[in-house]
């Protein structure tokens, strides 16, 4: 056991954080779930390719600069503590890159993985249709072999900057007959592909974040097939661990929004605007973003030895969504009437980030269903 | 004891709830969110029609002479119905304390009659006044003494909140401009029970929509073959909503009853009621939003305008927290 | 409304407030749950029964003062603030008993009714059997008919006080090819019945409270069938009905736990052991205990007008049970490094407290199986 | 970063295990609660014997020299099988503390070969002695300083506990009667840090344990024609303790982690690893219990054993709150 950073991981962290430090943008973006945003927001995603970071962890073939997973950890903990700007190419790079690296062909590497680490193809996921939520092998949206092209049609939900985005990860059943996981195949649709509607749908900040997608008639080629035709349910299943484990939400985040609060809490005390009735729960809520990260580390180093993650990513998600709603629901209490305000005088917009924080433990599976996972199968407990 | 309302306050709540059903629906509610004045074309004059607004003003001022017991079930179907105005405010708040105060008869008789609307900033209250811009009259506090003032005379900045409908404003006044209503810090602390009482009142409501909103959905919608209310984890949610309306709502009637009779542990009891009404709501929230999943996470679904209503009013007129050391005071715990 | 006490109801306050001011007893007794102590709360009951106390809301002519349910609200909550011992025949007197007057016969009214409000008769209640517990309809204890008696074999346990109780009240299979919930009988029977084994069994604070009951042969004459044969599951729900509603656990235990909470903090803070920081938890705590006795005294103002408690009665079961380990968790809280000290320098025993609450959760139907109630039959959520 | 133990430290925890399962099987441990020591006959000569007693002690006073990190993973397995001796406080505090300070040579050698016990009590470990009676040296904290006293010398007054294995005491003595050890504030300091660490590694031990048996107990006990644990409450009420045991157990290596290297935020770090290891055995003896059903709330059933230990645990060396607060001072937020 060594807890401490290695010559080599301490460089890596001067250097990302010299960098930040010269090249964060000076003036504030726009939502990236606005369309002016979403430009804004594509523009940065270049400036990090341009340098190396906008996905240190990847082969240097593809824009990286093969970092280990202790050093992308701690390029997420100096990215957020700087401030700087959301990933709007996230679902892209940590969901689906992984299950490209994965599954993909040598042609859909090069296809794919540098455009995305430029940030030239924005990706989103539709995976959600109306009728299929948490039961995502209900799915009905088809797929069916025309030639060297598939034919989509169907509906998907939920689809966060689908609005925008260039490309669409997708489930659909390409085997009419087949139930359940059977039958379905993951498909790589682009975004202005004809028969593909798009209609932009509120979140509950009022951004048009989410879309819902027409498919009629929409023809893919066979080429963006993604692993094997009908294998869709395991390659969506890599996807979805990506989404739980490690990938999506690393500790960076909430210690930044950790810290914040701590922040928020001593300038409200320092100002008699708040008095120490709260330090309990803040002091509980910085304790657990700060064990959400020495548990990733522990996690990490196991990985790092050839272990693997398969289940206890439920563990991760659910710990880390209930977090987020924690620090935010804390701040609130913090400021009290001050915290149903939106764009109010307390620097970080505490509202905005309770209502996004809220999101966290319906997406990427339930934490009711990620619940369920840990206990039977991490604990074993009967299914019926 | 007898803890129970009379037939004819049922009645009445039940005719709020017919009005609001028919003038305050979802869709309504929603135009409040995005025009000019974030009120509801004609509401105002319909609740003035029956009685509501001017239900605690004296029968010689034209209201109907009645209390906070009357009061409290009306509230509660505001809050079902997120109700936009500054109802509580007006009716529950201005117009009894300018009533109380013998002052400012003109301004009552217009208020009663739907003429004008008469909001309030207290201190405890919160930071900001609700429908500041849009209110005729404003009954402000200094220095704890309370003061009504012209709107056209105070400098009102707007300030968002989550939902809005609820359009707050930063107010600022000179005493000059204003004319004072009472300097009994006694007055300041009736008018300040009245509005927690109130917005527990509306929280209750609140609570009880999203509750039945929900499930209503989880009872519908099915996945894995099997309505998503069949889970034990979803009933476990719910019911745990219910139980905290099923404690909060009591407390909120009691709180009514003991300042309609000036009883000793008045504003003990207000809070009490205020704290577990913002509890109650606040899980509600957080549950319904987890039941429903996705599509609760939309503007475009109704649910947001409670969700959104509930966290306000949660932290109106006093957050949870403020009002547990309130009564935490009273019991000489600290 | 009139959230007043009556002229009445205040005359009968103080008539029974005086009562216990005079004759509460002077010594400490031991635990009810001894072979000691029992007895000692036995002749307790009798001192409240020739008072006229021991049974205030039964008819006079079977030892009560015919009080109204406000009025025994009342008394229940000067009962406990006085510091009253507890009651032994509490699972006679509050469960049986009101089952005894929705089901007996005058026979059996008169035979059982006057002992056990004189304390004569000691009830305890065996309806648990190893393999059924939550799941009571699926219990074998079988009851075959022979002349005029019926013939139990079988198993109960968990029965408090079962060992030396005089009565104990059982539900059995009298239809030998019965199912689930026909088939069952409502049984009174002797606690020196031949063919009746009994073994205390520890309780979780080291008390011999509970008792397995082996019957072997055991024969009991028809006479002591509460309800018709084959009935037993409807009488036994009005049995439950009342374990969950008002009669088990009337607010005034609550209370006066919460103002004993409220005087340890006072006491600790005083003191200096003790600061302010859970201030918060005491004062959640005691609103609570009062939340539930105005929530009681609007049910009772219900059932005063002719209404009915049905499946409500979960949400105070829930409410009760889940107040009472929070009472005593925030009084161990406070009581810190001293709150695993049994008999310790802070005059009541709190861990001993919380060890009976936690109880709550359990008995008289699980929590879980409460909520399940409360969504199934008072929201109306699907049950599969 | 390299967050993994060796294996030499995973097989020697093997080890422990294995004598534990042998010699401290919850019948060992149901002697303790009745005899007259509180002690299982001949664990600790087998503890001597494997070299866990003197761990932490120099190799040249016949220890093994180790440090905090090969330390948890015993305390884990202690809370496991619901040692009863005052092991952490012979092994993690005193042993350590009298090496550091290079005084009573002798009562160390003792120590570490298990010939004596040595039994701890600091002001802020809570107010009682645990084994006083049964210890042959005390170290004791008096104005922040650290003493020796023979056992002999000082006036125990037994203290029940819910746990009988954990046989307290209300400790007083003479200073003329003892050694100073140190009047270092940081040996003051640093003893309490090694304290809470161990306890908050028996703490996670405890809860782990009670999980497993609550596993178990839920997969095979049958109502309603399925297995317990097939109900979806029962599922999250297990998934829920273990959250909190795969949180807190990280916290606890790194504390210890921090204390074996002197790190800046050592007791901060401590504070963190007590809090929710304390958070995590009280949810887990909740849980438990609930799962259990009536048979988990008698003295026969062996539940009890890690019940009762686990709620004198998680306020012994300091409950969550109080942990919380030394975080909260070391972020400086209050």
């Amino acid at each position: 056991m060594d807890l401490t950073f290695s010559a080599g991981e301490l460089a890596f962290r001067d250097e990302i954080r010299a960098w930040l430090a010269s090249n964060l943008p000076t003036e504030a973006m726009a939502s990236m779930d606005t369309p002016a945003g979403f430009e804004q927001h594509r523009a940065w995603e270049r400036v990090l390719f341009d340098a190396g970071w906008s996905v240190p962890s990847w082969p240097r073939l593809f824009g990286g600069r093969e970092c280990s997973l202790v050093e992308w950890l701690i390029f997420e903990e100096e990215y957020y503590a700087s401030g700087a700007p959301g990933r709007v190419n996230t679902n892209g790079i940590t969901l689906l890159g992984p299950t490209l690296f994965a599954f993909g062909t040598d042609e859909q590497h090069e296809r794919f993985l540098p455009a995305m680490a430029s940030g030239d193809e924005i990706w989103a996921q539709a995976w959600s249709e109306p009728d299929s939520g948490s039961d995502l092998a209900s799915l009905s949206t088809t797929a069916v072999r025309d030639g060297d092209h598939f034919v989509v049609n169907g509906q998907k939900t939920w689809c966060s900057r689908g609005a925008w985005a260039d490309w669409i990860f997708c489930i659909v059943r390409t085997d009419p007959g087949s139930e359940r996981h059977a039958g379905l195949s993951y498909l790589l649709v682009p975004g202005d592909a004809a028969g593909l509607t798009r209609r932009p749908v509120g979140r509950l900040d009022g951004e048009p974040a989410f879309a819902e997608l027409f498919f009629d008639d929409c023809r893919v080629h066979e080429s963006n097939l993604l692993g094997g035709e009908g294998d869709g349910w395991s390659v969506a299943m890599a996807t979805a661990s990506s989404e739980r484990g490690l990938n999506l939400r690393a500790p960076g985040r909430f210690l930044a929004a950790a810290d914040r609060l701590a922040a928020l809490q001593r300038r409200l005390a320092a100002s008699g605007a708040a008095d120490d009735e709260l330090t309990d729960q803040v002091a509980s809520a910085w304790m657990k973003a700060h064990a959400y990260r020495w548990q990733t580390y522990q996690v990490a180093s196991r990985l790092q030895a050839g272990g693997t993650i398969g289940s206890e990513a439920s563990f991760m998600k659910v710990f880390w969504s209930e977090l987020d709603v924690e620090l935010h629901a804390t701040a609130l209490r913090l400021l009290g009437g001050d915290g149903e305000v939106v764009d109010g005088p307390h620097g970080r917009d505490w509202m905005s980030g309770y209502l996004f924080a809220l999101a966290g433990p319906i997406y990427a599976g339930t934490n009711e269903i990620q619940r369920n996972i840990i206990a039977e199968r991490v604990l074993g407990l009967p299914r019926k | 004891m007898d803890f129970s309302f009379t037939d004819d306050q049922l009645q009445f709540r039940d005719a709020v709830r017919t009005l609001l059903d028919d003038r305050c629906p979802p869709a309504a509610v929603r135009s409040a969110w995005t025009n000019e004045t974030g009120r509801i074309e004609g509401l105002w004059a319909r609740l003035a029609d029956m009685g509501v607004l001017g239900l605690m003003a004296p029968e010689e001022r034209g209201g109907l002479g009645m209390g906070e017991v009357d009061l409290v079930l009306l509230l509660e179907e505001a809050g079902r119905a997120a109700v936009p105005d500054p109802l509580l405010e007006h009716t529950a708040v201005a117009i009894p304390t300018l009533s109380d105060a013998g002052v400012c008869a003109d301004v009552v008789d217009a208020a009663v009659s739907g003429a004008v609307t008469v909001t309030v900033g207290l201190a405890d209250a919160g930071p900001y006044v609700l429908g500041a811009e849009q209110a005729d009259h404003l009954l402000l506090e200094r220095h704890a003494s309370l003061h009504l003032v012209d709107a056209a005379a105070a400098t009102i900045t707007p300030v968002s909140s989550v939902d809005d409908s609820r359009r707050l404003g930063r107010v600022e006044f000179a005493l000059d401009d204003a004319q004072l209503v009472s300097d009994d810090p006694r007055a300041r602390s009736l008018a300040f029970d009245r509005g927690a009482l109130g917005a527990a009142a509306q929280c209750v409501g609140v609570a009880q929509q999203l509750l039945d909103v929900t499930v209503a959905y989880v009872a519908e919608r099915h996945q894995f073959g099997r309505p998503v209310g069949a889970n034990q984890a979803v009933k476990h949610h719910l019911a745990n909503v219910a139980l905290a309306i099923e404690f909060a709502r009591p407390m909120v009637y009691e709180a009514a009853w003991c300042i309609a009779t000036g009883a000793e542990h008045r504003s003990r009891e207000v809070s009490v009621a205020k704290a577990m009404a913002s509890d109650a709501v606040d899980l509600a929230c957080r549950r319904a939003l987890q039941c429903h999943g996705a599509i609760g996470y939309t503007i475009e679904y109704d649910l947001q305008l409670w969700l959104k209503r509930g966290w306000a009013l949660a932290a109106a007129w006093g957050d949870s927290r403020r009002h547990r050391r309130r009564v935490a005071a009273a019991l000489q715990l600290a």
